[in-house]
């Protein structure tokens, strides 16, 4: 069957609900003025997210409290989050540690974790460094040894905050995947100064704590790069919405404004530029929702979708946040006009989970491209 | 064609099919002459579906055409050879159909749809491309015809061409959009010259037509006088919807070719032009997905703007990557295959040698449109950005500055 | 100063050098104090040299004046901190000379020199960017002086400043290049508030100036009524003076920070970044050239236009450079210093981390004149293409769209 | 002493010269008229360069009959004959073998080719591929056994019409240098379809042929990288002067095209274009007029001056050509129009004497940027 590019109309019910309380409940200066406190986001905005538009269970299963959806609802909420920059624990939470919750084997305390991570009721983090990209090698930061781990692991996403770690660990016999509660004792999350002020960033250490160990070398590699996998296709998605952000800003600040007695929007070269921005977002948006769609669906050609939906939007969304702030003239370079909180979650993503020549480099041979010998 | 075909055919697959099915039976295209059975499909009216009736078509709706299309091809039935004939009935038979006099649609219509007279376009001219309003050939009334005098260019088919269809002005007084007129002109006539007009590949694809005095009898006007552009609105609009659009597989245009030239191990492939390539490779195939989009939306019933990125991505990414692909090749890059004037019988952007890949693709981002004229399209009517100041709106065409 | 210098001294180096050597002689560094030692050499005329007699110079070459700081400093003398002061040095003081009164250029010029007075500027406003001829902060004669109200904004200085340089529209009916007048404004006026305008760095290099019917006796206007914007222009064209021009080693600016990174084998460094690091390496070091080579043509007499192809590259570069160098640090470009509001006290581009490089790499090509009109500039004025049609000339100021 | 990056007095007339005599004699048409026609350029035009301008001889001894000039001169010769992208075999004949022969010691057939070729009496070439860069390995395509050179050597520059040959030959005991009479028995030059219609390349196929060997194994190398150094730094400058044209041309080219109503050259999108164009060339003359200046004095610096020079002019020079043919629109797509001769020029130029990223690759150690690993 070919692949739904577009978008249902669930999906588009779903985005106007997430627009909604975001246009109502996250404005810019709200999210200037959270990061400005320096704390763990808007706790309230991200539980209203959970509980009432259930954002954080779309796709876990019914039986576990979830809406059975997919992905591609998943990537709709990101699109929405990254069009408000909202600081909320969405990637990591939501994406990052369910998608490795998702990928373990259904048991006792996978179980009881994910259906609270679904609910809202705890906040779960991916504990490996942000900038991790598929195709890595295994991480061993953090060694298990009996059902204790000790290790660490700098620049996790949003850690502060969250209850429950999901850990990637280097046990006696391989990779395994542990999760950790976050008020064990020997867990330590020291909350570090993010470039992207919307999205938190921390070092985790641990020593010698108690984790429970929910997949095994069999699986806790492929349940890993599956979750990052997935990470970064959603991050494609964020992707977009940051983009199209950033043109919509431009294009409304540019009529509003203007320079030697003309709108700024009348000269030719910015127009061409915006132009030539809108064209990036037409081919961003189809490269994350054939990504989406390939994740969801489980499709042979996820890797390959992914890889070109993260490479590609990740410089898009880069580009128009760019573009946005120079566009903007002096007032773009100023702390209360929030082009700047696009700018640093633009650069910071481009980095996050791939950059786009790591990403080639991880696609090329999956597409019969080599790198020269 | 003595009775209503709607009183005897459902206008639905079903009944489309089943009347293929009896055109067929009474003629067996293994023993039919081509151009015989040509002229009977385009007299049962499935020829173009969606045409009314008595024009090669039934009044049915226009996406059933495919229906009848399979079971002729499954019948080993000839086709029109569209490709030779794109002009005619992309542009000429719908401007036709939607301007012309019921004599001049009963005489065009039928040898235009059977090939047996192809149609070229007399519209751009060395002076009038992008800004096409500002066409200069001259039409001039005397007596019951017009005199045409001037110089058209980017014409293809023009030298297999029977009759073409014309813009020209025939007023010099009034603002340039109102003093044209459209023609269908005979290129046979002695006053028409038609010249192979050579392009930076070596080929020359298209022709330069100068028209001296050329005769053009009132009948073969299209629409009234002074009308001209309006009449050329529905040609071009036509142009639009036949390019893109066509569903492609993955590396299915010019990145599959520089991809297998990767794969070859040129002398040029090195670190940096993997990333290069690789960036141009997502690109590529992202361009792809956005048009598989768009005919999604299409097929929704709620087509998009994005045609317009399509075709600025097209050029772009066919320029970079047959530059890329010179590179590659590094020694083999500085060789070429022919430069001997030629004149082809089909273009294919991704054929030949990479050379005339590189060089031919210039031509993607200024035929049918440049992509400048496009990023204005997309800036004003996508974004609602301020129009470009203008000053040729309301002054004669003769006054204006060339 | 009782009698002419010229009289007494030869303008060339050795007559000068000697000059120094005598002042010195009779104002030992090491034992006079500071802001006396200063004064007495600008009494000496010793300050800047080509400046006139009795206004801290000697009316010699500007080229000498190295001749004079060679001894200073070779002597241990303090200098008066040029970069702390330099908006009066470079700005105000060439302005106060062409258009002050004597009164004016007595009062002003000495503690400007010494530093005593730090000045600042007060012309760009939030409306008033690229086009600062647009500016509305209101001047109204009031007796024999003006009372000011408005918002100006991107200050440096400000906080600190005694005095400042003040563009304001006198007459809102006028076209808006006529109705502006020129002023020097007293920033302890208590009509005068100065806040820290903080930028998307953390820091606040500059100040927004608040002015609600702030004081300026008629005697600190600068030029005639209504004169103000041929003033600016003399202000303008110094700080474009004051603007590149200085040799720079190799790897000296952005190029250099990152080659750095790079060598230290970051996180992200692969085969890709290293073909994109070495390109803006490349171009780096063509711009450095490219600078060489223009202080190469002022020196010989022949100045060309390339002052804003430096601006443009350098822009571009840091703003490419520090963008790469994120890409590079993988995980530690994630991550930032120090986010709290602070006043740094000089600005140093290529400084603190990698992420305050690239976010104040950001305004590189805004300040000091966009990229976007520099662009214009080398079209219109390098190349001689048409100016941008604009519609604000003639029009009464308080008419425009805004 | 700080390198003079400005033109010379001198220079200046030299320039002037040249083109005086381009314009009246090398005009576009002409160039094409010549290139249709399929032979060797203008060998008239040739002979005049180079016994009424002394172009062939500018940086020949004086005892041989040269000028005793610079490479700074050479390189503006060649600046010019790219702005008229003129038919004449100066980069091979007075560039490439030129440099070979000075190269080698004095002797007694070196110094009558090398006094015959600067006096333009006969024409030589250098036979590498012209795709050759600089840190490549010594060519060993043709060997040379007792003094007789079997071997083949694909798309050489301007080789049809060269009288005589410098070959690197491998050697019993290493690289040769050999010179070879182009009358020979066994000596083949095939001129091959060049992409650059403006500058031949032929292959080139040497059985048993009878060389004067000019350098042996402890000179040859040194020679061919220096002979190959020279001419990619003057090729920088014949890039600077095809990228002039190309902007000059497209200037006044808009200056006189109406569209909609007004000269092209008012659409700002057009104008910001040409002014990043003009930037572009700005800092490209730099670096070629540096480039000239090391070869001229034999600088330390020369390896870094002209991987920086050749490496962006290539760049600038091929982009300028491709805004110059986009931006005349149709008629630049007209054969008969000369933008496709510096097109053409551009792209061949670009991977002439090394590409970008192979002068990246060979410039990077030399200011110790190393490659990653």
């Amino acid at each position: 069957m070919s692949p739904n590019l577009l978008y249902s109309t669930e999906e588009q019910d779903l985005r106007a609900s997430v627009r909604d309380l975001l246009t109502d409940r996250c404005p810019p200066e709200r999210v200037l003025e959270l990061c400005e406190e320096g704390g763990t986001g808007d706790p309230a905005l991200w539980h209203t997210l959970a509980t009432q538009l259930g954002a954080t269970s779309l796709n876990v299963p019914d039986e576990l409290g979830g809406q059975g959806a997919s992905v591609r609802e998943v990537a709709v909420v990101a699109e929405e989050l990254g069009r408000f920059v909202a600081p909320v624990p969405f990637l990591g939470s939501a994406v990052l540690a369910t998608s490795a919750l998702l990928g373990c084997r259904a048991g006792e305390h996978r179980d009881a974790v994910l259906a609270e991570v679904a609910a809202g009721n705890r906040t779960a983090t991916l504990v490996v460094p942000l900038s991790s990209c598929v195709g890595g090698s295994f991480p061993t930061a953090v060694r298990a040894r009996e059902g204790r781990l000790s290790g660490s692991v700098r620049t996790v996403a949003e850690g502060a905050g969250a209850d429950c770690l999901i850990v990637p660990a280097g046990g006696a016999e391989g990779p395994e995947l542990y999760v950790v509660d976050a008020t064990e004792s020997g867990v330590t999350v020291d909350a570090v100064t993010s470039f992207d002020i919307t999205r938190p960033v921390s070092d985790v250490d641990l020593e010698d704590v108690a984790g429970v160990r929910i997949a095994g070398p069999d699986l806790a590699a492929t349940v890993l790069e599956d979750a990052v996998r997935t990470g970064a296709g959603v991050l494609a998605s964020e992707q977009v919405g940051v983009a199209e952000w950033c043109l919509d800003s431009t294009v409304e600040y540019l009529k509003q404004r203007y320079q030697f007695g003309r709108a700024l929007a009348s000269y030719q070269a910015l127009k061409h530029r915006l132009a030539d921005l809108w064209y990036e977002l037409v081919v961003a948006r189809a490269a994350a929702r054939y990504a989406a769609d390939q994740l969801a669906t489980a499709g042979d050609d996820a890797p390959v979708a992914v890889g070109v939906a993260q490479s590609l939007c990740a410089r898009v969304a880069r580009h128009a946040a760019e573009e946005c702030v120079q566009l903007h003239g002096g007032i773009g370079m100023t702390w209360e006009h929030p082009a700047h909180l696009y700018l640093k979650r633009a650069k910071a993503d481009e980095i996050a989970l791939g950059s786009p020549s790591a990403h080639h480099g991880v696609l090329g041979p999956l597409v019969d491209l080599h790198p020269a010998p | 064609m003595s009775e209503s075909v709607a009183d005897t055919v459902e206008l639905d697959a079903e009944g489309l099919r089943s009347r293929t099915r009896e055109f067929l039976a009474s003629n067996d295209p293994a023993t039919t002459d081509r151009g015989e059975f040509l002229r009977a499909r385009f007299d049962a009216g499935l020829a173009w579906v969606h045409y009314p009736e008595g024009l090669g078509g039934l009044g049915a709706p226009r996406a059933l055409q495919p229906v009848v299309d399979a079971e002729l091809e499954a019948a080993g039935a000839p086709d029109n050879e569209p490709s030779r004939i794109g002009i005619g009935l992309g542009m000429a038979a719908p401007t036709i159909l939607a301007f012309g006099t019921e004599e001049q649609k009963q005489g065009f219509l039928r040898p235009l749809w059977t090939g047996e007279e192809v149609w070229c376009q007399l519209f751009s001219e060395p002076g009038a491309g992008s800004d096409l309003a500002s066409v200069g050939t001259r039409a001039e009334r005397k007596g019951d015809g017009w005199r045409v005098t001037g110089q058209k260019v980017w014409t293809s088919s023009a030298h297999n061409a029977r009759w073409a269809i014309l813009l020209a002005r025939t007023d010099p007084d009034a603002p340039k959009h109102k003093g044209m007129s459209y023609f269908v002109c005979d290129m046979t006539d002695p006053g028409v010259e038609v010249r192979p007009l050579r392009q930076i590949t070596g080929e020359a694809e298209f022709n330069e037509v100068f028209l001296s005095d050329a005769w053009i009898p009132d009948s073969n006007r299209l629409g009234e006088v002074g009308e001209g552009w309006r009449v050329a609105q529905t040609t071009l609009m036509n142009e639009r919807v036949a390019i893109g659009g066509r569903p492609m597989p993955r590396e299915g245009g010019m990145s599959g070719v520089v991809a297998d030239t990767w794969r070859k191990r040129p002398e040029g492939a090195d670190a940096a032009t993997y990333d290069r390539l690789m960036a141009l490779w997502v690109e590529a195939e992202a361009l792809r997905l956005a048009g598989k989009r768009l005919g999604q939306q299409l097929a929704a019933g709620s087509p998009g703007p994005e045609g317009s990125a399509m075709k600025l991505g097209f050029a772009r990414l066919s320029q970079e990557l047959s530059g890329l692909e010179l590179e590659l090749l590094g020694q083999e890059g500085l060789r070429y295959d022919d430069w001997s004037l030629r004149r082809p019988e089909t273009v294919n952007f991704t054929g030949r040698t990479a050379g005339y890949r590189y060089l031919r693709a210039k031509g993607n981002s200024i035929e049918g449109g440049t992509s400048e004229v496009l990023r204005n399209i997309i800036a004003e009517r996508v974004l609602g950005l301020p129009a470009e100041a203008r000053a040729d709106k309301d002054v004669p065409w003769k006054d204006l500055p060339r």
